[in-house]
């Protein structure tokens, strides 16, 4: 079963990371991915919303559909809702699996997934101003390698 | 009273975050949106935005909403 | 410049990924792969042997060929040698990115190279023999992905 | 006095990690396997086995080993 959370607080990866190295330690090898607000960018604080009836069973689907098409021995994915700083953790995907090919497959899978195809909306606040962010073309492109 | 949801730059255009909307009989969704301003009403009725009454996905077409229905605007995510 | 480390004792794979993400926080993304010694197996012990002259070169030219490849924030290449039981980290790469495509790839190239193409020689203790394990034909094939 | 050191199951064969070889002149690598058990010099000419001298990676042919030479001798590895 895969482990899928939607948090409305700062998590921590690195905790999030050893508790799921240690529940998987039949696995030979963990792969993560950990997107984390910019620093040194112009943009001082980024908000992601969601719409909850759509968003956390939209992720538990698509985590679904990873662990059905690679070989995992686990799989977490979190992802933060809010307003963040500079520095804040977005998104850890971790996969945990037998063969290190079938960790990276699914972890770049998901992320592909979760920057184009999740139910998130973005905006980033520079210079005192709030801008909603379009989605990006290469997003849509992301998930033609799938 | 039937609720609209706007979601990401809807909201912006919208003024806020949700409507209340006062319904006397259940009303198709071309009549809700012809009683909204111009701008917003083009705006929700852009190709690609997808909408979910009740909280479940709904295709425009025929959409009817009725006493108590939320209806979500959803524009393109721009999520991770 | 890639952290490049042959580390002679455990270590800690989320310190060291906490240090590596604090270092990078300019990186958007962080993609890390942790390989440990599997549980389960009848295999108790591994040990890994490596040539003092040419390993820690053979790893660093590695990581700079990957940093050369690839547009990269940072990237830490951490490698145990010695004995090690279940559940001991044996390898962490990670690399930072400001487009996670690229820390994806420069970690799986990383990796492919240490597993069929670095100085180090692999035995396993299982029912109290020492075992040499031979290079598997799938990690050469899997150097000719690059 | 030269070193040979025998890395990964070359080891198991040498009977240890490595071995003294006491050298009168600068001796051909030939003569020095000549000189092991039959079944150690012919793994050591095996192929697959590179060779290091004083930490540098050499080729075998023509190889002298002088005085105070190390002379690594190191299968496929199976690393990570």
């Amino acid at each position: 079963m895969p482990e899928v959370r939607l948090a409305l607080a700062p998590f921590d990866p690195a905790a999030e990371l050893t508790a799921f190295g240690a529940a998987h330690d039949e696995a030979g090898g963990i792969v993560s991915f950990l997107g984390k607000v910019r620093a040194g960018d112009a943009v001082d604080a980024l908000e992601l919303r969601h719409f909850a009836p759509l968003t956390l069973p939209g992720m538990q689907a698509l985590a679904a559909q990873a662990e059905s098409r690679w070989n995992l021995a686990g799989l977490l994915v979190v992802h933060r809702s809010g307003v963040m700083v500079p520095g804040d953790p977005i998104v850890l995907v971790a996969a945990a699996a037998r063969h290190r090919r079938d960790a990276f497959a699914a972890t770049d899978f998901v992320m592909d997934h979760l920057k184009s195809d999740s139910w998130f909306w973005k905006r980033e606040r520079s210079g005192g101003e709030w801008r909603w962010i379009e989605p990006r073309e290469q997003d849509h492109a992301d998930l033609t390698r799938w | 009273m039937a609720r609209l949801l706007f979601l990401g730059r809807l909201e912006d255009l919208a003024g806020g975050p949700e409507r209340a909307l006062p319904l006397t009989a259940p009303t198709a969704l071309a009549d809700i949106l012809a009683g909204l301003p111009a701008d917003l009403a083009a705006a929700l009725s852009g190709p690609r935005v997808r909408l979910a009454r009740n909280g479940a996905l709904v295709a425009p077409e025929g959409l009817v909403l009725a006493e108590g229905d939320e209806l979500a605007f959803l524009p393109p995510v721009s999520g991770g």
